[in-house]
């Protein structure tokens, strides 16, 4: 039976010689540069997983709300971005070098105040049913993407990007690397440093540490948990929307921009242990390099599937993700 | 120590660390057929993890369970229970939207399997070992009752009584006293005498009152460590002991 | 005799329901239907075959799945490949380079059928591939999952990743699948057209038939032991555990069980539509048949047949009238679904009986004679058992 | 008869687009007509037709992914219905149209195919846009008899005597563009790409097999990627290592934009490479943004910017109907022609009924077209077009540098399979 679909897919590489591209036909010097630039889309993937996973992480591994709804969140800070871009060209062309800046800051507290209203008028009713939350958040997800279908129109939108944005610098010839993907890449980093010293340093970051450690308790030494639960699901989604406005950066968007991440976003905090940001950081990273990488030596869709079918595994030898720590139970 | 003929269950050299931390620490112990063994200790001193251990419920880092000559490390939770291991959780668990009888039924050793369990009926021998051990555990009357409707007190019965439909040779309780009124405490040691017949019985427990009653021999464990071992009053005349309990 | 009408028709209740909609899927639609809506049902119907697996799953054994359109797709592909088969003989595939091939093999120039197609052209292996393939997944996939205690949401996310690879994969292997297109235009079962009025009418009252005789079998299996371990299980696993079950073998019987279910609606879904693609297996439609399990009422066999005829129903009326409307609706449903009715259309139904039952109790006597076995008579009938 | 009719026909969609008291005449002369042709005569297989009116379905997503590509197609059909309306409709019956919304869900398709032709038994539909969406409904269409008008390029290897394509099928729309490119930019290495489905697939092994047997050039590189794509990183280092002569992109719905905006910020620009597409038309330019696209060549046989006096008229009535910032694209545009196409074939026929109009339909010219001049070809049902390259100017339209002669529909083409 296998010698049979060998033998099919053989004749169907005749015809099709390119369904994956042997190794063996570059150079080592070409073979150099594709990985250094592999490694650049690489990472402007990962730049976008990671901080949609930082706040998916969050709001799972501190209040376990499952959040299927977090992709709309980040098709919500890009078309705030959108807006921002087509109100600076419109009425304040000046701005147009730095509005991007700011439309940043704007996406990250419009999307955190829309978490504020659905925490209030969905997610507080369902705080401990993890599985109900998954499915409500599915019903919201379809709500917020007809809304924008509603209002901004099925075609995608794009917001225009300063100049300074675009192109890209090449160190060698072979090499060229897309300067929006370093700025994103910056962006990232920056963030998610910022949330490590807010969840580490800060005294609300302790207070949200503690709750999830002990509820009851923490509410027993005034900690007021519902608050720091509505807390943590606007900066989960305030995070999201920063996502969006990356995205922006190296996608174009449509209502269901959204959705297409979330499943991987998933997957990428699933993998990395709910419970660490050091995890979530190292399966971004893992799984958006192995995605970009096999995407060059494998064919576009299969590449991804590779991917999936190696995550799924993984997780099922080890189910609590590669780096949980071992818990009393 | 070599296991002799009595010995039903032996630990040696028993540890688990948690993220380095050792809850339980080399840990040897060994109990005797028709003995009712009672381990004390202050909060945090291990207790319910040498349970967990035995039956399964966590995996130790280093050392063996021997319960007649058989070695229960690495059998999954299950095998360790069909081997003749009961195990009673310190909050009574029982099966609150189930009657009784139906909590008692459920726990019969029979029908076990996927398949078994399709084809399980209600066979007379089923219903009759029911009734003695319903009639064991003071609810005779209560067979149709709803688990959730039960007194604290009796839930606990009820979890023994589960644990007695599955005819253990070795039976572990969790505090089993713990929330009950001095009546319902009488019944319990009466209940623990009756049922240590043909079987052992390790027990934890605070109440020492209580643990003077039952314990055929007692067990003092300190940081998962061993403090002192033998009779109730070698025990509590033990300076050690009395060091740790009233603590300076 | 007794036990088995006991258990197989769950009591009195349970036989008044099962009246009731044998009642309205054999007499009342196909008498008030046209043939083309008549065929919609029976679409329908093909997913309330995987809601009644999500019940057992979801609302019994407490494993919910967000992947039932994997094993809904795999039925449906293996009776499609079959299908397709049969259509695609030399005569009426002549003007392809390679008569005799699937028209999308040939168009991937193919020049013979790949190994793993050549069973399917034998029915009796196909139909048993229905069943056996998801069944044979879901066995590997739940024995790795829960013999590890993966649960809850983690099992949830890690089968809907499985949905998306498989969407995914099939879309990538268009020779081997029909890639996006799917596997279209099926025409005869073995020399029978399927595309007849009269084959419709069979099929849709084969599938009803099937249903009803599966709802007969879950309430035979969870009356039995099985119901009161499954109860226990979702209550406190461990102590389960403790009492020497091996709950994994539990849980990866269930889950196998709903996968062979969805495998079967997924051909019955082929023979009665003509078609199966990637878009019946993916994370959307997968997700869907979750919400017409727990419309129906999550724990409740019927509740699932009528979640999935009201969804669908719904689905296709709003699409027709206002479809812009139809996406706020469903997100709706899943919210009103989560939040406010959490036992669905069963549990409104419980509670509205009981609400009105003194009134009824009244009308009762009276109305009796005049419409025997209505819905109304029924509740009656629940009233007293 | 016939030639009188069709001239009649002629006249009247010239006049179609002019004033009302025009209009009115005709409307008399329609209903004059309906008279000669009693409903028992034209209807002799139980179609929606009364004495005054016809019925026809539109089968279209206006919700889901592709609601986005198939607008413009709804919006022309309504819009050529329109005007043979005011033009005193067919057969001197007014048409009333039955939208459905195939809601980009292959399944759903099916189901309002079967109740367009089951239950509102409509006298044609024009409908479908991917080819997923055809092959869906195709069975039941066939089963039924019923009538498909299809707009959308694509990739052949298909004729349904139940389905007419008045969009191009591939070698119509690749070979002749191969060629221009090829001489033009003297080509000699290409790299294919296409989204994961048949279209760009078929559409792609056409045009290997043209590179490589007619033009003796070289593939230098195959890709795919499933709809909705976002990431093109990798394809992009790929094309950089290749650095083929002509890039070849077959990108469908989305994925397009973050594709062309890539191509741009990873510096793949005009100036030093070439890049030639057939599945961008003025539709994906609108989302794209002209500005990602400057100096790259579209393959169509029909652009907006197409100068001549039918297509002048054409976009002017579009606009004043559909809004001045309205695009048209290939496919608005053929959509545009079904219903003339089925108009003219049942006046030819003289009944609605599907077979005879089947029949009729062969070699029916139309002369009014917006891309100037097509014809049915007598067996294949596709239709006899012409090929432009245009090229992409910033502001979404593209300049007309090439036309080819009338090109013959070949769905099945021997030594391309």
């Amino acid at each position: 039976m296998w010698n049979g679909i060998g033998r099919s897919r053989r004749k169907h590489l005749v015809n099709n010689p390119t369904k994956t591209i042997p190794m063996s036909q570059y150079s080592a010097s070409e073979l150099w540069s594709i990985f250094i630039m592999q490694g650049f889309s690489g990472l402007s993937l990962f730049s976008v997983l990671l901080l949609m996973a930082l706040g998916l992480a969050i709001i799972f591994g501190q209040m376990g709300v499952v959040n299927l709804a977090h992709g709309e969140f980040m098709a919500l800070g890009a078309y705030v971005v959108y807006l921002c871009s087509e109100v600076v060209h419109n009425h304040f062309p000046a701005l147009v070098p730095f509005y991007f800046i700011i439309a940043i800051v704007i996406a990250f507290f419009t999307a955190a105040l829309v978490g504020l209203l659905v925490e209030w008028s969905l997610i507080r009713f369902l705080y401990r049913r993890p599985l109900d939350t998954l499915l409500a958040t599915w019903g919201l997800s379809l709500i917020m993407q007809q809304t924008f279908r509603s209002v901004f129109g099925a075609r995608e939108v794009t917001p225009a990007l300063p100049e300074w944005l675009m192109g890209s610098f090449k160190p060698t010839d072979s090499i060229d690397i897309p300067i929006n993907g370093v700025f994103v890449m910056g962006l990232t980093l920056c963030l998610t440093a910022a949330v490590w010293l807010f969840m580490y340093r800060s005294r609300i970051g302790l207070h949200m540490r503690a709750t999830v450690q002990n509820r009851v308790m923490s509410g027993a030494v005034g900690i007021n948990t519902q608050w720091v639960d509505r807390f943590t699901f606007c900066l989960g989604c305030g995070i999201a929307g920063v996502a969006g406005a990356a995205f922006t950066t190296i996608g174009s968007t449509g209502p269901d921009s959204g959705s297409r991440y979330i499943v991987d976003t998933f997957l990428v905090v699933v993998f990395g242990g709910t419970t660490s940001l050091m995890g979530t950081i190292a399966s971004a990273f893992g799984i958006a390099q192995g995605q970009s990488i096999s995407g060059f030596f494998l064919e576009g869709t299969m590449g991804k599937v590779a991917i999936l079918l190696t995550i799924i595994i993984v997780l099922m030898i080890r189910p609590k993700g590669l780096f949980a720590s071992k818990l009393r139970s | 120590m070599i296991a002799n003929t009595n010995t039903q269950l032996a630990l040696s050299d028993l540890t688990v660390s948690f993220d380095g931390f050792k809850a339980v620490d080399g840990l040897n112990l060994s109990i005797e057929k028709d003995e009712l063994r009672v381990i004390i200790g202050p909060n945090g001193a291990g207790k319910t993890t040498v349970l967990d251990l035995i039956c399964g419920k966590t995996r130790p880092t280093r050392g063996s369970v021997k319960f007649n000559n058989r070695e229960l490390v690495g059998l999954a939770e299950h095998e360790i229970v069909r081997a003749g291991v009961g195990r009673k959780f310190q909050t009574p668990s029982i099966y609150e939207n189930l009657s009784v009888y139906e909590n008692l039924e459920v726990s019969f050793p029979r029908g076990r399997s996927v398949f078994g369990c399709l084809s399980f009926t209600d066979t007379p021998d089923v219903t009759e070992r029911i009734q003695r051990v319903a009639e064991e555990i003071y609810l005779k009357d209560h067979l149709e009752v709803e688990g959730a409707v039960l007194s604290h007190g009796q839930k606990q019965w009820l979890e023994i009584g589960m644990l007695l439909m599955q005819e253990p040779r070795l039976l572990m309780l969790d505090e089993p006293v713990a929330g009950m009124g001095p009546a319902e405490r009488e019944q319990t040691a009466e209940l623990l005498n009756r049922i240590c017949k043909g079987r052992c019985i390790l027990i934890i427990e605070h109440d020492m009152e209580f643990v003077s009653r039952i314990a055929h021999k007692v067990t003092v464990l300190h940081l998962g460590k061993i403090l002192a071992e033998g009779s109730m009053e070698q025990v509590q005349n033990d300076p050690q002991v009395i060091e740790v309990y009233l603590g300076h | 005799m007794n036990t088995l009408y006991k258990r197989l028709l769950g009591g009195k209740s349970g036989l008044t329901n099962l009246v009731v909609l044998a009642v309205l899927l054999l007499l009342v639609l196909p008498l008030s239907l046209d043939i083309f809506r008549l065929n919609l049902v029976g679409k329908y119907l093909t997913f309330a075959f995987v809601a009644l697996g999500l019940v057992l799953l979801w609302g019994k054994a407490g494993v919910l799945s967000l992947g039932q359109g994997v094993f809904f797709g795999l039925g449906g592909y293996c009776m499609a490949m079959f299908l397709k088969l049969e259509a695609s003989d030399p005569v009426s595939t002549k003007i392809q380079s390679t008569p005799g091939i699937p028209d999308f093999m040939d168009w991937n120039q193919f020049t013979h059928l790949p190994a793993f197609w050549v069973p399917f052209r034998h029915l009796p292996f196909s139909l048993c591939a229905v069943i056996a393939l998801p069944v044979l997944v879901a066995g590997v996939v739940g024995f790795a999952m829960f013999r590890r205690r993966v649960g809850g949401v983690y099992f949830a996310i890690i089968t809907q990743a499985l949905a998306l690879l498989l969407s995914l994969g099939i879309d990538g292997n268009q020779g081997y699948t029909g890639g996006r297109n799917g596997i279209t235009d099926l025409r005869t079962l073995w020399g029978w057209d399927i595309r007849s009025n009269s084959a419709q009418y069979t099929l849709y009252f084969a599938t009803c038939a099937l249903l009803i005789m599966l709802i007969m079998a879950g309430q035979w299996l969870l009356s039995g032991k099985m119901g009161k371990l499954l109860n226990a299980m979702r209550d406190r696993e461990d102590r389960v555990r403790f009492s020497g079950y091996d709950v994994s073998a539990i849980k990866v019987f269930i889950f196998c069980l709903a996968a062979g279910l969805s495998g079967l609606g997924g051909a019955l879904f082929v023979l009665q539509v003509g078609f199966i693609s990637p878009s019946l297996v993916g994370i959307i439609p997968s997700i869907e048949m979750v919400i017409f399990a727990a419309v129906g009422g999550r724990s409740s066999l019927y509740g699932a047949v009528y979640g999935a005829l009201v969804v669908n129903t719904a689905k296709s009326l709003f699409s027709e009238s206002l479809p812009q409307l139809w996406l706020f609706l469903m997100g709706g449903l899943f919210i009103a679904v989560v939040v406010l009715f959490p036992n669905g259309l069963a549990g409104a139904w419980e509670l509205g009986k009981r609400k009105a039952g003194p009134l009824l109790e009244k009308i009762k006597s009276r109305r009796r004679i005049l419409l025997p076995d209505a819905p109304l008579v029924s509740a009656f009938e629940q009233e007293k058992s | 008869m016939t030639t009188t009719t069709s001239n009649m026909i002629h006249k009247i969609s010239k006049r179609a687009h002019v004033a009302a008291f025009a209009l009115t005449s005709l409307v008399l002369a329609g209903t004059a007509r309906a008279a000669d042709y009693p409903t028992a005569a034209v209807n002799t297989t139980g179609l929606a037709i009364t004495d005054t009116t016809v019925t026809v379905g539109q089968l279209h997503s206006a919700t889901g992914t592709m609601a986005i590509s198939e607008t413009g197609s709804i919006e022309a059909e309504r819009m050529a219905i329109d005007q043979i309306n005011a033009a005193g409709g067919i057969l001197g019956r007014q048409i009333k149209i039955v939208f459905e919304d195939g809601a980009s869900d292959w399944p759903t398709f099916a189901e309002k195919a079967k109740k367009l032709l089951e239950s509102d038994h409509v006298a044609s539909v024009f409908g479908c846009w991917t080819s997923a969406s055809r092959k869906a409904v195709l069975p039941v269409f066939e089963k039924d008899n019923g009538l498909l008008y299809y707009p959308t390029f694509y990739e052949g290897l298909e004729q349904s005597k139940n389905v007419y394509y008045t969009g191009q099928e591939a070698t119509q729309q690749i070979i002749a563009g191969l060629n221009w490119i090829a001489s033009q930019k003297k080509a000699q290495t290409f790299y294919l790409i296409g989204s994961d489905y048949i279209w760009p697939r078929t559409s792609n092994k056409i045009a290997r097999k043209h590179i490589e047997n007619v033009l003796k050039g070289k593939v230098v590189g195959e890709e795919y990627y499933a709809l909705g794509t976002t990431e093109f990183g990798s394809l992009i280092n790929k094309i950089k290592l290749k650095k083929p002569d002509v890039i070849y992109a077959i990108i469908v719905g989305g994925s397009n934009v973050s594709f062309y905006k890539q191509l741009k910020a990873a510096g793949i620009t005009s100036d030093k490479w070439t890049v030639l597409t057939i599945s961008v038309t003025e539709d994906e330019a609108l989302g794209i943004g002209g500005e990602n696209l400057v100096g790259f060549y579209s393959a169509m046989k029909y652009f907006q910017s197409l100068d001549n006096p039918n297509n002048r008229k054409f976009v002017e009535a579009f606009k004043a109907k559909y809004g001045e910032k309205s695009v048209i694209g290939d496919v608005t545009q053929a959509a545009y022609e079904g219903p003339w196409l089925w108009k003219m074939a049942v006046e030819k026929a003289g009944s609605f009924d599907v077979d005879k109009v089947v029949a009729a339909s062969g070699g029916i010219e139309f002369n009014e077209a917006p891309e100037g001049y097509v014809r049915i070809h007598n067996e294949n049902h596709h239709l006899w077009s012409k090929l432009r390259i245009g090229q992409w100017n910033a502001d979404g339209q593209c300049k007309v540098l090439y036309e080819s002669d009338l090109i013959e529909p070949n769905p099945f083409p021997k030594g391309y399979q």
